[in-house]
């Protein structure tokens, strides 16, 4: 009879074990953020189908101290999203070669935010238009 | 003062399966030089104050992937990490977090190795090549599509990084995904339809969260999440595929 | 090769869930920021920016509603696919139950959208 | 105790143990495989080779050439036929490699590429990056995987051989991970072991190159050959033994003594010139650059470090940091890792250390040992490639080239054979765990594993080391037999069953006594100087008349070993002056000369 008894350590409380897993269970309860903010969306338009009353209700209530103060939160946890998201994407995406040299990680996820620059002004150029 | 006067302690996760109900720590005063690896620390205990404590090791050059532990809870090879460094703190070495211990820093590794062998990490030829015909040709650019991935020494630190490997000890993982995606990207072979199998399975690519902290520890920069994550792409293209074409991808 | 092996389904939650990601990632921070922050305050845009007429308008436009759908639906299948895998890490293993509530809702969500922004005509 | 049946067995798992391996599993894939290693396959020792292995590749290259330069670097001390088998082969294997994977370096049109090493006129060394060894390890064992009538027995440790009706049947292991004993039973036994180097104090070499299957083979009755020649690495890390490849030297890194002298020069290897020239100086044969380096110290010209002992020092700072990076980087990587300094900055102190046993277990062409049914292959087994003295990437090719040798002929001679007796093999087993196991749970003892270890190592090195002589490897032999008897005492601490590797490693230094006794003995027997085994007591010259034979050890239970003499075969090339340099060139020409 072989005498091994191999022992299987817990994983409870992993995520407090290490910098680096903290980090990561804070970037992934952004989702949190995500959703919060989605479903605010849902109830406008919801509000908005039930016509004018309800849509200006709605207006009203983002105007509140309290939603303010959410929205300024939202705003920080997604902006921490979309910076952990194309830090991380380097590698998602298969090696990119340029001129015979891979891309390094910091000129991808550079990229990637610059284009989050470049998305969030276009939007606003373009809601601001449309506003006029 | 000179080197060798100075001491450090090492703390050791300790467990004997014939006599502990479960692993306990115990400190040891170990005299060091500057040049002195964290294995060596171990290999004075060993020599000194007690030859049961066990681990593994061999070439001392971090190169075999066999000393592999958890030092201040960071996975490193320990020929490689040095005393130096963590004086005049103490130091906590423990085996290898997400494998089961079999005794003091000693893990079990057989279903590493299972993997590895699930995987078929060989050539499959595409055009099978005989001898007189010579070698297989290879440019620069085949060359360096698989390159990277050849150099995982299976020191299984990567492993004791992924919280979800943790989880779910039957996850492929990520160094087993690397040498599979290695196969696959080398221009000789032929088989990385077959290899679908696996990586689309449940055990496969979908259980990374994209944690990224295997690749982290990698001391042979393979960049294993890079190798999981990129096949995550391959598996969704390839399930969508099977909707699209009569033969779909593999099975 | 192993026998036995199970195809995983997570290719579509995962296709949502990578979609979602890098639209919120691209677009959630001006989003927030333009409908709850800016708007409200009339803060660089002016208030009637959001105003029924225009929002109606908005809504019945085939561009308008594929964006609105968009936005709350790939980012709540990329949260509920981050928000399920996190209980699973915490250790909270509601299975079937989870599953259901984190995919369930985003599921919802979407036929909701979808519902009420056919309603609103073209 | 558990039997398992296979048709073949092999020990050990590195290079030469998996090539063969693979072997039998072609030859035929009935046969079945039992593949026993000490430790997993991919951590055996040939992981950790840098530079490459040799084999004919460019149109300007030769098979005779290889041979010449194979035979004159082992000082006319090899088998001229076998080295003549080898050099044929040698490019077959290593297309076949890459056939099966192995990630060679290439140049630019896509072909394997082939770099210079020590001692060879042409450039034929192939290789994958400054990795050759780790690549070649893991495309073997990852190859091995595809057949199915391989059965691995990872961490199991061998123990003896099995022997009945005067032929070699199977063998005893104990798995490391239970502590139990197992009876593997067949009918071709192969011992792909490696080296013994740890018997020194300082290595290039992996902890568990312990010479096991040296001396399992050896108590067995087989001979140990050539085995007082043990190469010494001119520039490893002092203290750890952990080896600058030869590479540093072929960048243009060069040696100086304590008064920056480039000492070289004084030990017929000069001149000296800017740039590095094959042949010349720094790139002269190991055996000689580690021999000045003992004569520099004798002469009080090396460098007195308080914890790392003599060294002299490998400048490679004139090579500049952007240029160390780009050609060196492990290099790089492991003096500032390991020795906390900067190539660019700081020169290293390095010192000759313990590289590869050329002796082994004696085997014919076909990697057969006396005992039938046993074959040795790698570094491990003499099959008379190496003579006095290794070339450089000889080695890895020979692990290829033989492992599949014995592979054939292993599988030839199980299917001749019918199945032996298994209760005779049986009670012999039960016999062997036994006696382990009274090693074990004996009481009392005091002796401590580390310190007859320590002595052991510190004595092969004072007696056995670059240069030798009568009195010191007399004291060597006595120290030898008195840690011998010392060992009877051995205390173990650890009882337990699940991976005691405190018991394991006595085991180790039983087998490491036994070789070096063998080493020892062989050695002072030995009058003259020839490859790694130099004189300095009135026997400075090769001596052709007595000693162009290989020497032979036999193992007496009890006592020390006997030693005897066999012919060396010479099939081309007479033996003939060994010289490098403005000397060798000279040599060349004059060789030349009569040719023409
Ligand atoms: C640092 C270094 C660099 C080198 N560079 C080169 C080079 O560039 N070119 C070249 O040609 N050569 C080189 N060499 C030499 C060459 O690498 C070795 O000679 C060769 O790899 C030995 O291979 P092997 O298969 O015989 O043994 P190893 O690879 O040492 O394998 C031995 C196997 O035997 C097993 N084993 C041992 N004892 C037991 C036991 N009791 N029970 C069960 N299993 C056991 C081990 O587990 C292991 O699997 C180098 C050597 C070193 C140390
Ligand atoms: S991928 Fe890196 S960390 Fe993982 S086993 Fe290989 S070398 Fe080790
Ligand atoms: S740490 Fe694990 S979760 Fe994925 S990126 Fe690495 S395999
Ligand atoms: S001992 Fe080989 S990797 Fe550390």
């Amino acid at each position: 009879m072989s005498k091994r008894r191999p022992y299987v350590r817990s994983m409870d409380g992993w995520w407090k074990k290490n910098p680096f897993y903290v980090e990561y269970m804070i970037h992934e309860s952004t989702a949190l953020f995500v959703a919060a903010y989605a479903f605010t969306l849902l109830v406008g338009l919801v509000r908005l189908g039930q016509g004018e009353v309800a849509w200006n209700g709605w207006l009203e209530a983002m105007k509140s101290p309290l939603s303010l103060i959410c929205h300024v939160v939202f705003l920080l946890a997604i902006m921490y999203h979309t910076y952990t998201w194309f830090k991380i994407m380097p590698i998602t995406l298969p090696p990119i070669i340029v001129g015979g040299k891979k891309v390094g990680p910091e000129v991808i996820t550079g990229s990637g935010l610059l284009a989050a620059v470049v998305a969030s002004v276009f939007m606003l150029g373009l809601v601001w238009r449309i506003a006029q | 003062m000179p080197d060798s006067q100075r001491i450090i302690e090492i703390e050791v996760l300790r467990y004997n399966p014939e006599s502990d109900k479960e692993p306990h720590l115990e400190v040891y005063k170990v005299p060091f030089s500057d040049d002195m690896s964290v294995l060596q620390g171990a290999q004075y205990i060993k020599d000194h104050f007690d030859g049961s404590l066990t681990f593994r090791w061999s070439c001392r050059m971090a190169i075999c992937g066999s000393c592999g532990m958890m030092i201040n809870g960071i996975p490193k090879l320990s020929c490689e990490t040095f005393l130096r460094d963590y004086f005049p703190n103490r130091i906590r070495i423990e085996a290898m977090a997400n494998f089961p211990i079999e005794k003091d820093l000693v893990v079990d590794l057989s279903g590493f190795i299972e993997k590895l062998e699930s995987i078929q990490p060989y050539i499959i030829p595409r055009e099978p090549r005989s001898l007189d015909q010579g070698e297989y040709i290879q440019s620069p650019e085949q060359f360096n599509a698989y390159i990277q991935f050849t150099s995982c020494i299976n020191c299984t630190l990567c492993y004791a990084a992924c919280p979800q490997f943790g989880l779910n000890p039957d996850f492929i993982g990520p160094a087993a995904i690397a040498l599979l995606h290695r196969y696959n990207m080398d221009s000789r072979d032929g088989a990385a339809a077959e290899r679908m199998e696996l990586v689309a399975a449940e055990e496969g690519v979908f259980n990374c969260s994209a944690v990224g902290y295997c690749s982290e520890v990698c001391p042979k920069h393979v960049d294993p999440a890079n190798a999981v994550n990129i096949n995550k792409t391959n598996a969704a293209k390839d399930y969508f595929l099977r909707f699209l074409s009569p033969k779909g991808g593999s099975k | 090769m192993k026998a036995g092996l199970k195809r995983s389904n997570a290719p579509i939650f995962w296709s949502l869930f990578g979609a979602g990601g890098m639209f919120s990632a691209l677009f959630g921070p001006v989003l927030v920021f333009i409908t709850g922050i800016a708007v409200p305050l009339s803060l660089m845009l002016p208030s009637e920016t959001m105003s029924y007429p225009k929002m109606l308008a908005f809504a019945q436009n085939f561009i308008g509603k594929g964006f609105i759908l968009a936005v709350i639906s790939l980012f709540l299948w990329f949260a509920a696919h981050r928000i399920f895998h996190s209980l699973h890490e915490i250790g909270i293993h509601a299975g079937l139950g989870a599953k259901l509530i984190c995919y369930g809702s985003a599921f919802v969500a979407t036929v909701v959208s979808a519902v009420v922004l056919l309603g609103l005509g073209f | 105790m558990e039997i398992f049946k296979a048709d073949v067995v092999i020990v050990g798992g590195g290079g030469a143990g998996l090539r063969a391996a693979i072997a039998v599993a072609e030859t035929d894939p009935s046969l079945k495989i039992a593949l026993v290693s000490k430790v997993y396959p991919m951590r055996s020792h040939t992981v950790a080779a840098e530079g490459g292995a040799a084999g004919v590749k460019k149109p300007t290259d030769s098979y005779e050439y290889h041979f010449h330069d194979t035979v004159g670097g082992g000082d006319w001390l090899c088998e001229q036929d076998v080295v003549e088998y080898f050099v044929r082969q040698a490019p077959i294997e290593l297309t076949q490699l890459e056939h099966w994977g192995c990630p060679w370096s290439r140049t630019a049109d896509g072909h394997v590429n082939v770099r210079a090493f020590g001692g060879m006129k042409i450039e034929r060394t192939w290789f994958a990056a400054d990795k050759s060894g780790f690549h070649i390890l893991h495309t073997l064992f990852q190859t091995s995987m595809k057949y199915p009538s391989i059965k691995r027995f990872d961490e199991h440790f061998c123990v003896d051989l099995l022997e009945d009706e005067g032929r070699c049947q199977g063998v005893v292991v104990i798995e490391m991970g239970t502590g139990e004993f197992s009876m593997i039973e067949a009918r071709s036994v192969i011992i792909a072991t490696g080296g013994a180097g740890r018997v020194f104090r300082e290595s290039t070499l992996g902890g568990i190159v312990t010479g096991d299957g040296m001396a399992l083979a050896y108590r067995h009755g087989v001979a140990l050959r050539d085995m007082e020649f043990v190469q010494y690495h001119p520039t490893c890390m002092p203290v750890t033994g952990l080896l600058f490849t030869e590479a540093c030297r072929g960048e243009g890194g060069i040696l100086v003594n304590k008064d920056g002298y480039r000492y070289l020069q004084d030990y017929g290897l000069g001149p000296v010139s800017d740039k590095p020239k094959n042949k010349y100086m720094e790139l002269g044969p190991r055996d000689r650059l580690s021999q000045a380096f003992y004569f520099e110290q004798q002469k009080g010209r090396t460098i007195e470090h308080p914890r790392l002992g003599s060294v002299v020092h490998l400048d490679l700072r004139h090579l500049g940091e952007a240029y160390l990076h780009e050609r060196l980087p492990l290099i790089y990587e492991m003096a500032e890792t390991f020795m906390g300094l900067d190539p660019a900055k700081d020169p290293i102190p390095i010192r000759p250390a313990v590289h590869y046993t050329m002796g082994g277990i004696k085997v014919d062409g076909n990697c057969a040992a006396s005992l039938k049914g046993l074959y040795a292959i790698g570094e491990c087994a003499s099959v008379g490639i190496h003579g006095a003295n290794r070339l450089g990437s000889n080695s890895l090719t020979e692990l290829l080239v033989f492992g599949k040798v014995a592979g054939v002929d292993a599988a030839r001679n199980a299917k001749s054979l019918a199945p032996g007796k298994s209760a005779s093999l049986l009670k012999q087993a039960e016999a062997t765990e036994q006696r382990l196991m009274a090693l074990k749970t004996k009481t009392g003892g005091t002796e401590k594993i580390a310190v007859i270890r320590k002595e052991m190592a510190q004595s092969m090195e004072d007696g056995c080391g670059i240069y030798r002589m009568a009195n010191t490897m007399q004291a060597t032999c006595d120290k030898l037999s008195e840690l011998r008897e010392r060992f009877k005492n051995i205390s173990i601490d650890d009882k337990s069953s699940v991976w005691n590797t405190d018991w394991l490693t006595a085991v180790e230094l039983d087998y490491q006594l036994d070789v070096a006794q063998s080493m020892a003995h062989s050695a002072i027997r030995r009058k003259e100087s020839r490859g790694a085994h130099q004189r300095l007591d009135g026997f400075e010259l090769r001596d052709d008349v007595n000693y162009l034979k290989h020497s032979e050890a036999y193992y007496v239970a009890g006592d020390e070993p006997r030693i005897a003499y066999g012919d060396v075969k010479i099939t081309t090339s007479q033996p003939a002056e060994r010289v490098y340099g403005a000397a060798g060139e000279k040599a060349d020409q004059e060789r030349k000369g009569s040719h023409a």
